[in-house]
């Protein structure tokens, strides 16, 4: 105990080279290697960065929980983390600010997204109605999967406390299902596709019923850092914000790119659904998730959004 | 040899006597081997076993990564960060056991912190783990040392309590030093303890570093089955877990070899049987 | 021997086992050079008071003096025999090691030492056992070694626990007449446990004899045979004939007293 | 007796009260979100422990551990014997078993979810899979190393097989038996938690990871020293039998 | 008894440890009801050859024939008492448990199983000491807990590899006594290491004289004192005088030829 306060209280830095615009910083980035990271990939190859005097590190991460601490020890100056456990964390008083989006859930509700509800073959479920009482599967507890999901089923007039929500990873969902040991699962690609490969049935697709339009990863920072480093924010916000509209114009650049951090076969990449881009955000999104996860339980009491942004005036 | 069967060998011939020897002992081994690996070829070929792939897909994969060398550089770095947490935790198991096992004083002013302690689970202490040392190699060490010194400690602390009465009262009364008595008596009649103590803390820093280099993650195999089972790469992803089986069977027989050489007066491994 | 002031003196020692008494009161003293050798029955409390002696338990009363000073610790003059010899040895070490233990804390170097123990091991007749390990000689030879551990220390007092229980009648012969030698060359003062009255009134100066439960000191009896021995003359001698009649008599009554044989 | 016992508890309370007042202190002057003032930390414990959420938490982690621990005591020492007693079945099976034993967990959860659910049953399947082993290895080499003399006489009373498996051979290797039951326990704890990563919202592991996956700092506190304390509790009774069933050897070496 | 057709034949042992020979061709019989004592110096291969006899290790070469039937695993009828009695008693089980192990077997009662261990700590000198473990007893009484454990099973064919050792001259006479009145009553056969010669043709029907390295049958030596016999009569008998001094001749001959003690 008394070497982490040690450690915390005299916080050395590695990022900040100098605030100085002329001079090259170096930050490492957090990504989870999936489609959505492609962007900070792009900004990489297409010199984005260096335009704006930055040397970026992309860092595999596995899970905000993991990636956040990362940001307050300095290790990892920015992270791209979806909008649940960035409010989450927020509210529990954690100093993180989001300085961008990276993409959002697709707007049109009836469009093709890469992650679906999949049922068991025996279930018989078709619809979410009927899934009152049922034990289903996301990848992570507390996230955005479980979110979306209880939001769905409200949607559809099931009380989600009637359902058994349990943790499985995406690989070791399909063989749940076909031996029925949850009558269903928040499948994403690529394993979406094994799914319906294995003649299992979609039942919805959660994100877009409950979440379309709304913020989907966002990319944040300490406070700290950016107090600090404000000119590297900014620069960085830019040099991002132009690789989201440059993704978002180019998906076959994003699917080759997808290769060079990712183990998706070239096949499931030109099958994959992409994320919707666009580097948009305010208040708003934010707030909407942070109302959803008052009234879902995630969070015990309100929480006030509107100073979690960081806009580049300020 | 058990106690019951003690049989002795006969003397045999020489050289053609020793791979006489030497082919029935791996021959079961090699039968037995072979015997799990058509289980799972068969039972992971019908279908039977959910996402793991068969023996052959996952061999084939483990081909791949050894042929385009990408199985290095994570198999290094994961061999790096159990070599030094095993000696690390091994060092410190060690000389905390000894002091604990031969100071009645020293154990019951510890045993509360260590009960304590001994049961948080290391995983548990990733994000303060992380916080402190980031998501490096370091962290994977100390997680892998919290986890792995209990063995040793606890190995050694028993070990150096089973001391037989009659050789203790021997060295007394021949007013060895110290250091004598720990190098001369303590340490060889708690060495079986102690040997099994590493040999649980190999595999227990093994598993810990994989794992934290899972859940944190940090670079090694563990960051390789994250990235190929997020890539959906699912034998490639089962190829990294073997690989660290074999790994830990490796680990195992350097150890039962060593024992072999090092404990060679100990009954378990005694050539001749009285 | 006997006028000589005392090197060691035994003082109304005392000792328990939870509620079972096992030494009551136990005095006795030797002198510089003097053999002392304790019999008395099975059970009584011969190794209870050994250890004691040696400071390697502690008696409840009493204390134990040697050369002047009580003793607080295992002594540096003294060398132990015990009776459990097969444990006394350690198994990881060939009988060349477990000869040199005492030894490693002496000054002398690594060849002084080595000769130490050869010479030893060929005083108990084991000339060629250096680099066995215990477990692989029988059980007359690993108590030969125990015995040539304490010789190679050459301590001023030698403290032995049934040494000769497991040897052959000749090779037990030899080393009672190679422990007196010991005795005649260095003056250690020797105190031996044994259960055989014939080597306990040929090799002593004093014989004392314990009675059990709880043990006392029943006689203090001393042995002038005077300080030549030989095996067959000394045995041959009326008054060693009469001392183990007389301590024979003892012994037997002493034994019949406290329990029965069937 | 009692007044000894009195002192080893007291003076095995120094160093605790020590460690907890350096955590008082430091921790409330270091304002760290990570590491939250202990007074606050103990709140929420009081608030949380006392005793609303055992049952939902600390009893099915409790039934885990127990029916886990409990099996792998039962099958390690019984195949510990077997391995022991036979060289040439442990020569056979050993690469298989180590293959086995240094596989990560979640290499086996397909396989336990596919085979058993995500219940408490593969709860318990993946603390024995892990527990298992410090009881599998102290048994075989405690058994391995029982002195020849020991086997001779056995042998030349000829014991009938259960005579010489209970009667001797298991004696003979308590020790290091215990040892490794002493070991698995602290496997056992981390593998609960480990275990209830998935497929679960019940239990101390659920509620330290969510809690910490929830950025509820304090309430991952409060799990984990209410975790301590039931390791330390569960050491306890565990040093009890021990000392109990080790009387013989504890006295014999004294 | 010489001519009753041998109920135990030694045929031709043969073992080495290793290079080195320790049994080379031992040949020797006995007869029902005989009683066999086995001498030679220390570390000639006399336990080795007695753990030949019980099977519990293979010799090289030769076999050992038990009431017409080549022995191949730890014969029923057969009890052994160890060298080693401290490692041969469990320390877990107390004295009584420790002497009803070979019972364990039997289809006696629990209470039958009780008498017979009582017996056999009374005919040992050791009433009290069933509830006791083997590790609060001095080193005498631990090898009588041993014998009693023989004892107890009764067995037809009794091996003990000096068994009186480490007891006083009173037990070990009243121990003497018992085996041969146990030999007379059941007619148990009965083969005994040891190394008091007067032990050996006071007991024996027959002595066994081994040389050492490698051991081979020096002398098989025929003890017609009767079967009544008395400590200090028969041992008064010139008949006893004569066999003791020539074995004793023997012993030394083949030792000094084969070690050198200093
Ligand atoms: N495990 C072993 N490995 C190698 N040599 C051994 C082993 N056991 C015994 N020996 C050797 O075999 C020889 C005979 O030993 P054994 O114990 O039979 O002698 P013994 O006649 O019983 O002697 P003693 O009277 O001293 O008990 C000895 O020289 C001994 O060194
Ligand atoms: N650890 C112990 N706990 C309880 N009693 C003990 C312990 N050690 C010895 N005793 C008892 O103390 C008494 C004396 O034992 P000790 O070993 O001194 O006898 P001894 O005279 O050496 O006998 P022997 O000639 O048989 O070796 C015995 O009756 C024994 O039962
Ligand atoms: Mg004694
Ligand atoms: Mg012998």
């Amino acid at each position: 105990v008394a070497i982490g306060a040690a450690v915390l209280t005299g916080c050395g830095s590695s990022a900040d080279a100098s605030g100085s615009p002329a001079e090259t910083v170096a930050v490492s980035v957090g990504v989870t290697p999936i489609a959505n990271a492609a962007t900070v990939y792009l900004a990489e190859e297409l010199g984005y960065f260096a335009d704006e005097n930055l040397d970026v590190t992309p860092t595999i991460i596995q899970a905000a929980a993991a990636a956040i601490p990362s940001l307050q020890n300095d290790e990892l100056q920015f992270a791209l983390v979806s909008a649940v456990p960035t409010i989450t964390a927020a509210s529990k008083g954690l100093p993180i600010r989001v300085v961008a989006s990276n993409d959002r859930y697709n707007p049109d509700p009836e469009a093709v997204d890469g992650a679906a509800l999949v049922a068991s073959a025996t279930s018989g479920v078709t619809s979410p109605s009927e899934l009152a009482g049922a034990t289903i599967a996301v990848v992570g507890l507390k996230s955005a999967p479980e979110l979306a999901l209880r939001l769905a089923l409200r949607g559809a007039g099931v009380d989600p406390e009637s359902v058994e929500v349990v943790e499985i990873p995406y690989p070791d969902m399909v063989s749940a299902l076909t031996s029925d040991r949850v009558d269903a699962a928040i499948v994403a690609d690529p394993f979406l596709s094994q799914a319906k490969a294995a003649g299992l049935p979609v039942v919805s697709q959660p994100f877009l019923d409950a979440l379309h339009g709304e913020a989907g990863t966002t990319w944040v920072a300490s406070e700290r850092f950016l107090q600090a480093h404000p000119d590297a924010g900014q620069a960085f916000v830019r040099a991002i914000t132009k690789a989201v509209a440059y993704a978002a114009a180019n998906p076959d650049a994003v699917r080759d790119i997808m290769g060079s951090y990712t183990e998706i076969s070239p096949e499931a990449r030109a099958a994959a659904v992409l994320p919707y881009f666009d580097s948009t955000i305010d208040g708003e999104d934010l707030q909407f998730f942070a109302d959803a996860l008052v009234t879902e339980e995630f969070i015990d009491s309100a929480y006030d959004a509107s100073g979690l942004l960081w806009t580049l005036d300020r | 040899m058990s106690a019951v069967q003690a049989e002795e060998r006969p003397p045999g011939a020489l050289a053609a006597g020793a791979l006489r020897l030497a082919l029935p002992r791996t021959l079961p081994k090699l039968a037995f081997v072979a015997a799990a690996v058509a289980a799972w070829q068969l039972w992971a070929g019908a279908g039977n076993l959910g996402a793991v792939p068969t023996p052959v897909e996952v061999t084939v994969a483990l081909v791949g990564i050894v042929a385009d060398g990408s199985v290095w550089s994570p198999l290094g770095v994961t061999l790096s960060a159990w070599a030094i947490s095993f000696v690390i935790a091994s060092a410190m198991g060690l000389v905390v056991g000894f002091v604990l096992g031969a100071s009645r004083l020293a154990y019951r002013l510890s045993v509360f912190v260590l009960d304590f302690c001994r049961t948080i689970p290391a995983l548990g202490l990733v994000p303060l783990v992380v916080l402190m040392f980031g998501a490096r190699m370091q962290s994977t060490i100390v997680l892998a040392v919290f986890g792995a010194v209990w063995a040793v400690l606890l190995q050694t602390i028993y070990g150096v309590r089973d001391v037989d009465p009659v050789a203790r009262d021997a060295f007394r009364s021949s007013l060895a030093r110290r250091r004598d008595v720990v190098i001369r008596l303590v340490l060889p009649s708690a060495a079986p303890y102690i040997a099994t103590g590493l040999r649980l803390a190999a595999a227990v820093c093994l598993l810990l570093t994989l794992s934290a280099q899972i859940v944190i993650p940090s670079p090694g195999i563990g960051q390789q089955i994250v990235l190929t089972q997020l890539g959906g790469a699912i034998p490639k992803m089962y190829a990294y877990i073997v690989l660290s089986g074999v790994v830990g069977v490796a680990i195992n027989a350097a150890f039962v070899a060593l024992e072999r050489i090092v404990l060679h007066w100990h009954p378990a491994h005694r050539k001749a049987i009285r | 021997m006997e006028d000589t002031s005392p090197i060691l003196s035994v003082e109304h020692l005392r000792k328990s086992f939870g509620p079972k008494k096992v030494l009551q009161d136990v005095t006795f003293t030797a002198a510089e050079g003097e053999f002392v050798c304790i019999v008395g029955p099975s059970g009584a409390g011969k190794t209870t008071l050994l250890r004691c002696l040696a400071r390697l338990a502690s008696a409840d009363d009493g204390r134990v003096v040697l050369a002047g000073r009580p003793v607080e610790r295992p002594p540096a003059e003294m060398a132990v025999v015990f009776q459990d010899y097969s444990r006394s040895l350690m198994p990881w070490m060939r009988v060349e090691s477990n000869v040199e233990l005492p030894l490693l804390r002496s000054r002398l170097t690594r060849g002084e030492r080595a000769e130490r123990v050869q010479q030893a091991l060929i005083d108990v007749g084991l000339p060629d056992a250096g680099r066995l390990y215990p477990w692989q000689m029988s059980g007359g030879m690993q108590q030969r070694v125990a015995i040539a551990r304490a010789l190679a220390y050459r301590p001023s007092v030698l403290v032995m626990d049934e040494p000769f229980a497991s040897v052959d009648a000749q090779t037990r012969a030899d080393l009672e007449d190679l422990t007196l030698r010991l005795r005649d060359r260095l003056g250690v003062t020797i105190v031996l446990v044994t259960h055989d009255i014939d080597e306990a009134v040929y090799l002593s100066d004093k014989v004392i004899v314990l009675s059990g439960s709880p043990a006392t000191v029943t006689a203090a009896i001393p042995v002038p045979l005077g300080s030549e021995r030989e095996q067959v003359a000394t045995k041959a001698q009326p008054e060693f004939l009469r001392l183990r009649a007389e301590i024979h008599g003892m012994i037997m009554r002493s034994n019949t007293a406290s329990r029965s044989v069937a | 007796m009692m007044k000894r016992r009195a002192a080893d508890f007291g003076m095995g309370l120094i160093l605790p009260l020590l460690l907890i007042a350096l955590w008082w202190v430091t921790s409330t002057a270091a304002d760290s979100f990570y590491f939250p003032p202990l007074p606050h930390v103990l709140d929420v414990f009081a608030d949380l422990w006392v005793f609303d959420l055992v049952p939902v938490h600390v009893f099915p982690s409790l039934a885990a551990i127990g029916l886990g621990l409990g099996i792998s005591i039962v099958l390690g020492v019984a195949l510990g014997v077997l391995l022991g007693l036979s060289r040439f079945v442990s020569d056979m099976v050993s690469p298989v078993l180590q293959f086995l034993r240094y596989l990560p967990a979640v290499a086996l959860l397909p396989l336990a979810i596919q085979l058993i659910g995500i219940g408490l049953e593969m709860r318990v399947l993946i603390i024995v899979l892990g527990a298992i082993w410090p009881i599998l290895l102290n048994t075989m080499d405690g058994v391995r190393g029982i002195h020849p003399a020991v086997g001779d006489v056995a042998r030349s009373t000829r014991l009938d097989g259960p005579t010489w498996i209970f009667r001797i051979v298991l004696p003979a290797a308590s020790p290091q038996i215990f040892t490794g039951i002493r070991a698995s326990l602290a496997v056992a704890v981390v593998l609960m938690v480990a275990s209830e990563l998935l497929g679960s919202s019940r239990g101390m592991g659920y509620f330290i990871l969510e809690s910490q996956r929830q950025f509820s700092i304090p309430e991952m506190w409060s799990g984990m020293i209410l975790l301590g304390i039931i390791g330390y509790l569960l050491n306890v009774i565990f040093g009890r039998v021990e000392h109990h069933v080790l009387a013989w050897h504890r006295l014999s070496r004294s």
